[in-house]
């Protein structure tokens, strides 16, 4: 265990920054998101929830995959290149982390998604444990613990000091690399935090929300259940909750014309959006009741059937705090909780 | 509230109407969403509290395609939407009965947020609202607490309704046009530079669309190859400002500025600067004109007179 | 000159006339109660405004025979007013010079309720030096 | 850029088919000249300008972008550049308002008689681009060069 | 994907001097979907056109663009020719880089440049073409006119003289007019009626001409070649079968205390009644209102006397449908009122009158038989005073802005006339400016005030007050003598502006035509289209659409005329193919497109549609291809972009744009 003053972040961030971009979270207009770092960025690591998860560093939300050029009549393609630098996203909580997890499993199970795959080699979490948790949260549910996070490297942070626990070989050599700034620490103010943590986290009124019965086996009983036409009913069909998400993994292929030529880029897709998988005969689901219900059913079904029960939602709430009609997965789960399935 | 459930619940048993559309009972005092109610037994979920912030007008368009009446529940600033949705001809006034609620300026729980509260447990719609957090109780004051929007209320009177229930309350206590003017006083670099912090913050999910009474189109124009205009977030931020200019062009003179897009978004984006510049200027060139107030107003983008100023008037000095 | 620009500027801002708008009917000095007092007709004001000749209206003894009645305010067809341009022209020799008639507190026993408030200001300005 | 290469603006005209576009060919048989930075496109009305239009001029690398309809009163169709009038007044304000420097949009009335105006307003808005230099406020970076 | 092939013209050296047309030629080739281009000395001949017709037929083209001179100069040459060789002539396009490129420019590689551009942009475009057809539409061979005045009247004999039918519909239960209640016309101060009547019995007696008279029209639909009108002929009481227009049920009709229409309400006129002895039809109506029958169910003493058995109490509005070709709109004026005008007493004076008021006092058949008299005692008046500009040229909500026109002329001839015949009174004119642009005018002015002593005076008056001994104390300024004028007068005529006839507004709303500021309707062009309304089908005859004499209104009856009959003449309308068209499926039928329409062409029907599956019954808009002229209004009005224009749509616009800035 080492630790930092908190005075001395700055120079941490200097550290890292010198030998690789640092991303962390940044206040910009207001909001909290995940940037990168420069001298004049605003950090800000009071804020919980950054208003989009970490997973912009992964797999962000618009990316360039290959450009097509003409030459007269003729057309040659330049794919884009794959990352290739090393690059450290600080401060990511248990729950990013873990919505980290949930995508490998998407996009590094054959076929390899490239793209996603140089980032995530190169790629360095430092994670940061939650010292308040909020009322929305509910990671503990999908067996994710905040006080003590999956990551590279795993902090804490207290009133005066960041503590700083290398896990992994990534994370020990990015210790080494700012080895310098870091004094030893014992485990005491840490094992203090994990035990409020732990105490704060019993209060949460969703921590211990029952996942039973949502697996691949309640597919059918779920998928026709009436109850989605009732709860889908205030969904404005905006893109908020899939946008939020650490683990929203969709994405749709579109062409740019910049007159040069032509570009090839991915970008999230939503499947609130009424053109979601939309294909040349139409569309597969073309009731927002349906796109609807894809989501949770996503989440909540397909994703553990196909993935040992792994679930591909982590509860961090953001959902809950965004959706502009206050719809969210916990009252789809508790509404079902209610009919007694 | 238990009077407003109470009506709504007889003319929903006595057959005037077939469905209510209200709000439902949330997790929390804060989380109410709209609802449709169609039986009595679905009524005890309603609940109309000083959280109730949506603007239930646009979910009248899906209402007016259904059998028979729906009861809606309009705040005084909801009632312009509904009109300027009955003057498109996007819903049908015969299919919903109105009940003008009273609206004492609605609450936020981004707001209480915003004053350093964290992990809330519960809270009140109270003046000064009761706040039980995690870590500790306290209160915030009902303005603080309140909607930007409200504090920039258009007033405690429906446009349109059937029947009232409840007091209403103008809640103004702010200048509609001073952040506009602020902006407009700066320089165009300073301009530049604040619309590109803001509009690079937008993640295109579309809620400010979505959630907009005026932006009722069946297909956005972004969502269709009508302009070859992209739905979804663009590798160039080119098309977020392209975005947001022309939705509030197609909105112009037709916003009513109920402020749902920036209660909406995500990112805390002032989107309704957009709809307020444009009624500024509408209101100094073409004369004082609010979108929803007369069903039969001549638009003023569908409108003109000979002596309209020139574009011109913009570099000149800019409009006043 | 340009004070004479700027005078004459002043008169169109306080009485909020465009002079150039008159298409010399007359009807202004037609109506006029005081016509055969004044020196300076009427619908000759707004001719002093555009050569931006205020100096000479402001010399005249229109400007103080001037009763705001209004008539012509009233009946001008085309929004010029004369009576408002000689009434700014009053108000800017009165604020060359200062110093009133009346003090404030004598006006109060003075007023006659049923009096228009315009008609009031106007006096006020007349019969103060 | 280097110093001595002069900068060529990309302009975009929109001139409506009755009036300024007929200007414009009064223009070109009195041999009025302007710089060929301008490019012509057709519209039946200036009307027919849809705001998307002029943005996507921008967003594809236009540095300035010009409207040509008849005067007011004497439209073709009687009534569209009066909509015109309303809704570019409107669209440059807007832009104005976000920081895009003023001088890179215009609107101008044009009669199919003033081949002489159509020349000298195509010279000056020219100019005025020039001095503004490059649009970097409102364009796609991709479309750069 | 299409097949393009490229023309490029050196016209002679116009272009190839400063173009290099080759080097467009080579460009052009590396175009998306060009498979053809080549270059020529002059495109537009006979060989030229040879040249492209022979390529369309070999390589199978789709579209072809022409890099020419402007397209206002030849697009109609080149369409053709694609025409000519089966090609759509819509798959068109025009590279303007004659005017816009090589004449204007002198350096050969920046012309070259740009000409290059501009074939890529024409290029794009064409790439979006599609074929489009001009539709047709048939046309009905009757024409409508409203209005029954001498603007009426006029137009439809020359219609009807030309060989087509015509229906005359004309509110009051007589044709004639405003004309028919003047006595004498300027500048030849020969009597109205004496000119007037001639006329309206040959609209009477024409074979063509059917009038429809105390009738109005209720209902327009329908489009140019083929609107359908509802006509209301309300019920006259009277059968017009069997009426022999003896006139005895007048002069025995109990209930003679009506104010006449006719004389201004300056006589009475009985229940039933022909406005005035010349009415035609001479068949009178029974006004409801005023008949002791109809209030009171006792009387009947029309019926009684009536010896054809023409009464019939029970008559009711009838609807008549017609189909016509075209409509004219003759609906004519009336004075303002002048109740806001209480500086000239009009209301509170008998003596204070209008000229139209004074021209039925000097009518040997109006409320005075002719003499000149007060109509507060019927004395004879020795001190007459004109006033003009009575609520013309006012820039206050009291009056109206423009110039009525006809004032100055007619307050000339009233003055001139009563120093005629009356040489002891003594007439002034108080005047703003005197206006008699026109022939023999100004002539005739200057007679009134040279040979007959009329006394006009520059400057209004402010004020006209009745006295106690019942003379009018008249208050004026002579701006020429800068003196102010308290004069006695006996009688005041008050030149009053005139304004359209009311019932213009809900014409032009049932024709979809529209209206200024002011009521007057608006005309298609100002300058060259004065007497068509914006609105296919739809034309101006008289006053209705501004203010004029009579002389220009038969000028204007006569063109409006013409372009009926040239209408008419055709059996089929060719329409413009591009029209606004509205994608149905992203309509939202919210109606802002129809707002600024000009032409009335959008409308709205509710209909079944299948989106995608989802079958639904939605309001959408629908363009009638015979009324849309393509100006592209509704298309920016849009948001959704579901109304698009053809020829000019916004993919083709933008793919213009994106070319250009490529």
């Amino acid at each position: 265990m080492k630790k930092i003053a908190i005075t001395k972040l700055n120079d941490l961030y200097a550290a890292i920054a010198q030998n690789q971009s640092l991303l962390l979270p940044i206040k910009r207009a207001g909001q909290t998101n995940f940037g990168i770092w420069t001298e004049d960025a605003e950090v800000d690591l009071q804020t919980l929830k950054t208003v989009k998860s970490a997973k912009d560093a992964f797999f962000p939300q618009s990316e360039n995959l290959y450009t097509c050029y003409k030459d007269g009549k003729k057309i040659s393609i330049a794919p884009e290149k794959l990352q290739e630098e090393s690059f450290v996203v600080f401060g990511m909580k248990g729950c990013d982390v873990r919505g980290a997890m949930v995508l490998d499993k998407v996009f590094l199970a054959n076929p390899v998604d490239n793209y996603y795959a140089a980032r995530r080699e190169h790629g360095i979490i430092v994670s940061l444990a939650c010292s308040q948790p909020e009322e929305s949260c509910f990671c503990k549910a999908f067996g994710i613990d905040c006080a003590e996070p999956e990551g590279d490297v795993v902090t804490w942070l207290t009133a005066d000091y960041l503590y700083w626990k290398p896990v992994t070989e990534k994370g020990e050599a990015l210790t080494a690399q700012v080895a310098d700034l870091l004094e030893d620490a014992d485990d005491k103010a840490v094992s203090e935090q994990k035990a409020a943590i732990a105490a704060t986290v019993e209060k949460l009124p969703y921590a211990n929300i029952s996942l039973e019965g949502w697996n691949g086996d309640a597919l059918k009983e779920k998928f026709d259940s009436p109850l989605w036409e009732q709860l889908y009913k205030p969904c404005l069909a905006c893109g908020t909750c899939t946008f939020v998400c650490p683990t929203c993994q969709c994405y749709d292929i579109k062409d740019y014309d910049t007159g040069n030529g032509i570009q090839r880029y991915r970008c999230w897709d939503s499947c609130m959006y009424s053109d979601f998988t939309m294909m040349a005969h139409g569309n597969n689901r073309n009731s927002q009741m349906q796109r609807f219900r894809q989501r949770f059913m996503h989440k909540l079904v397909y994703f553990p059937a196909n993935n040992d029960g792994m679930y591909s939602c982590v509860g961090c709430g953001r959902c809950v705090d965004k959706c502009p009609s206050h719809l969210n997965i916990l009252k789809v789960i508790k509404a079902f909780g209610k009919e007694g399935k | 509230m238990q009077g407003l459930k109470a009506r709504a619940l007889e003319l929903l048993n006595d057959g005037t109407v077939s469905r209510v559309l209200g709000w439902k009972i949330g997790e929390n005092t804060y989380d109410p969403e709209p609802a449709f109610f169609e039986t009595a037994e679905a009524m005890e979920q309603f609940v109309y509290n000083n959280f109730c912030a949506a603007n239930l007008s646009k979910y009248m368009i899906e209402a007016s395609k259904l059998e028979g009446k729906t009861l809606v529940c309009l705040k005084p600033c909801d009632s312009y939407s509904f009109n300027q949705l009955l003057a498109e001809h996007r819903i049908d006034r015969e299919k919903a009965y109105i009940i003008g609620v009273g609206c004492k300026g609605k609450l936020s729980i981004e707001k209480v947020k915003q004053s350093g509260l964290k992990g809330i447990l519960s809270v009140t719609d109270t003046d000064p609202l009761k706040v039980e957090t995690l870590y500790g109780d306290a209160e915030v004051a009902y303005k603080d607490a309140m909607l930007d929007r409200c504090h920039v209320c258009k007033g405690k009177e429906h446009v349109v309704y059937d029947e009232l229930y409840g007091e209403s309350e103008d809640t103004s206590d702010a200048d509609r046009f001073e952040q506009v003017r602020a902006i407009e006083a700066m320089s165009p670099e300073e301009k530049f530079a604040f619309f590109q912090a803001e509009l690079s913050k937008c993640i295109r999910c579309n809620a400010c669309r979505n959630v907009c009474p005026a932006c009722s189109c069946r297909k956005c124009v972004f969502d269709s190859n009508k302009f070859d205009s992209a739905q979804k977030a663009n590798v160039d931020s080119f098309e977020e400002k392209m975005f947001h200019i022309i939705r509030a062009f197609h909105v112009a003179g037709r916003c009513t500025d109920c402020g749902e897009c920036s209660r909406v978004c995500p990112q805390g984006i002032p989107l309704h600067l957009f709809n307020r510049k444009f009624i500024k200027d509408i209101n100094a060139l073409y004369g004082e004109y609010q979108a929803g107030a007369d069903v039969d107003a001549k638009g003023p983008l569908t409108s003109f007179t000979t002596e309209d100023a020139e574009p011109g008037v913009v570099s000149q000095g800019g409009i006043v | 000159m340009s004070e004479k620009k700027n005078q004459a500027k002043m008169v169109q801002e306080i009485s909020g006339a465009n002079p150039y708008k008159c298409m010399k009917c007359g009807k202004c000095s037609a109506t006029c109660p005081s016509y055969d007092e004044m020196d300076i007709k009427p619908h000759q004001f707004v001719s002093y405004v555009q050569r931006g000749d205020i100096e000479a209206l402001a010399q005249s003894k229109s400007l103080w025979k001037c009763l705001s009645c209004f008539a012509c305010v009233e009946r001008c067809p085309r929004d010029v007013e004369p009576g408002r341009i000689i009434d700014a022209a009053r108000q800017i020799v009165v604020r060359q010079r200062g110093g009133n008639y009346l003090k404030a507190e004598e006006i109060p026993p003075l007023v006659d309720e049923d009096l228009p408030q315009q008609l009031l200001v106007s006096a006020y300005r007349r019969y103060k030096r | 850029m280097s110093v001595n290469e002069e900068f060529r603006p990309k302009i975009v005209a929109f001139c409506c088919n009755w009036c300024s576009y007929a200007g414009a060919d009064l223009a070109g048989s009195s041999r009025l000249a302007y710089p060929a930075d301008v490019k012509i496109i057709r519209v039946p009305c200036s009307c027919r300008v849809n705001p998307m239009f002029i943005l996507r001029a921008f967003e594809k690398g236009a540095d300035g972008v010009i409207l040509c309809g008849c005067h007011p009163g004497d439209c073709h169709y009687s009534t569209g550049n009066y909509y015109t009038r309303r809704r570019m007044t409107m669209l440059f304000s807007m832009l104005d308002f976000i920081g895009v420097e003023n001088g890179r949009t215009r609107v101008e009335w044009v009669s199919a008689a003033e081949g002489v105006k159509f020349s000298t307003t195509m010279n000056d808005f020219v100019a005025k681009i020039r001095s503004l230099g490059k649009n970097v406020r409102l364009g796609d970076l991709r479309c750069k060069d | 994907m299409q097949r393009i092939g490229v023309f490029v013209c050196h016209c002679g050296s116009n272009i190839a001097a400063t173009v290099d047309v080759k080097k467009v030629v080579e460009m052009a080739r590396m175009e998306p979907g060009v498979v053809f281009a080549d270059d020529y000395q002059y495109m537009c001949s006979e060989a030229g056109q040879a040249k492209i017709g022979a390529a369309i037929k070999e390589h199978n083209l789709t579209g072809i663009v022409v890099c020419s001179c402007s397209p206002r100069m030849h697009e109609t040459t080149f369409r053709s020719c694609a025409k000519r060789y089966g090609l759509n002539p819509y798959m068109v396009e025009i590279a303007n880089i004659r005017e816009h490129c090589s004449w204007i420019h002198k350096d050969m590689q920046e012309a070259t440049e740009k000409a290059v551009i501009l074939a890529r942009a024409a290029i794009a475009k064409v790439n979006l073409n599609a074929p489009l057809q001009a539709g047709e539409s048939r046309v009905t061979k009757r024409a409508l006119v409203i209005g029954g005045g001498i603007a009426g009247i006029q137009t439809a004999l020359d219609i009807a003289d030309a060989g087509y039918e015509v229906d005359i519909v004309e509110k009051t239960p007589s044709i004639g007019g405003r004309m028919s209640q003047l006595d004498k016309t300027f500048p030849t101060l020969d009597c109205s009626a004496c000119i007037l009547t001639p006329k309206m019995v040959d609209a009477a007696g024409h074979e063509k001409i059917k009038i429809y008279t105390y009738s109005e029209v209720e209902k327009v639909s329908g489009f140019v070649g083929d609107f359908t009108v509802d006509i209301r002929k309300k019920a006259r009481s009277v059968d017009a079968t069997k009426c022999t227009g003896c006139g005895v049920c007048q002069e025995k009709c109990p209930s003679k205390k009506t104010p006449s229409e006719f004389n201004r309400g300056l006589g009475n006129r009985s229940a039933i009644y022909t406005p005035f002895a010349q009415a035609i039809p001479n068949v009178p109506v029974i006004d409801r209102e005023a008949c002791i029958k109809f209030k009171t169910g006792k009387c009947g003493v029309c019926e009684k006397v009536c010896q054809a058995g023409a009464i019939d109490y029970a008559q009711q509005d009838e609807i008549i449908t017609e189909k016509y070709g075209a409509i004219v709109v003759a609906t004519g004026f009336d004075t303002i009122k002048l109740d806001k005008y209480d500086e000239y007493a009009y209301n509170q004076s008998k003596d204070v009158i209008t000229s139209l008021e004074l021209e039925r006092v000097m009518n040997a058949a109006g409320p005075t038989k002719g003499h000149l008299e007060r109509l507060s005692d019927g004395k004879a008046p020795k001190e007459i005073v004109f006033i003009q500009c009575v609520g013309s040229r006012c820039a206050d909500a009291r009056g109206k802005g423009y110039c009525s026109k006809i004032c100055c002329m007619y307050t000339a001839k009233h003055a001139m006339l009563i120093r005629d015949k009356y040489p002891d009174v003594n007439v002034t004119v108080f005047y703003i400016d005197v206006r008699t642009p026109g022939k023999n005018f100004d002539e005739f002015y200057r007679r009134a005030v040279e040979e007959y002593g009329v006394n006009y005076i520059k400057g209004q008056v402010g004020k006209v007050a009745p006295q106690p001994d019942g003379s009018l104390l008249v208050q004026a300024a002579d701006l020429l003598d800068n003196r102010q004028i308290k004069m006695k007068a006996d009688m005041v005529v008050l030149a009053t502006a005139i304004e359209p006839d009311p019932s213009v507004r809900g014409i032009a709303t049932m024709l979809t035509a529209s209206i200024d500021t002011n009521n007057f309707l608006t005309e298609a062009h100002p300058k060259l289209r004065p007497v068509e309304s914006p609105t296919a089908g739809v034309f101006l005859s008289g006053v209705c659409q501004g203010p004029k004499d009579i002389p220009e209104t038969v000028a204007q009856a006569g063109a409006a005329a013409v372009k009926v009959i040239g209408l008419l003449a055709k059996d089929k309308l060719t329409t413009n193919p591009c029209t606004a068209k509205p994608d149905e499926l992203l309509c939202n039928g919210c109606g802002n497109c129809a707002k600024v329409c000009p032409y009335g062409a959008i409308t709205y029907e509710v209909r079944q549609i299948n989106d995608h599956g989802i079958r639904e019954e939605r309001r959408l808009a629908t363009v009638n291809n015979a009324l849309c002229q393509g100006c592209g209004a509704c298309t920016v009005t849009c948001p959704s972009g579901a109304m698009d224009l053809q020829g000019f749509s916004n993919r083709q616009l933008i793919a213009e744009v994106d070319a250009i800035c490529r």
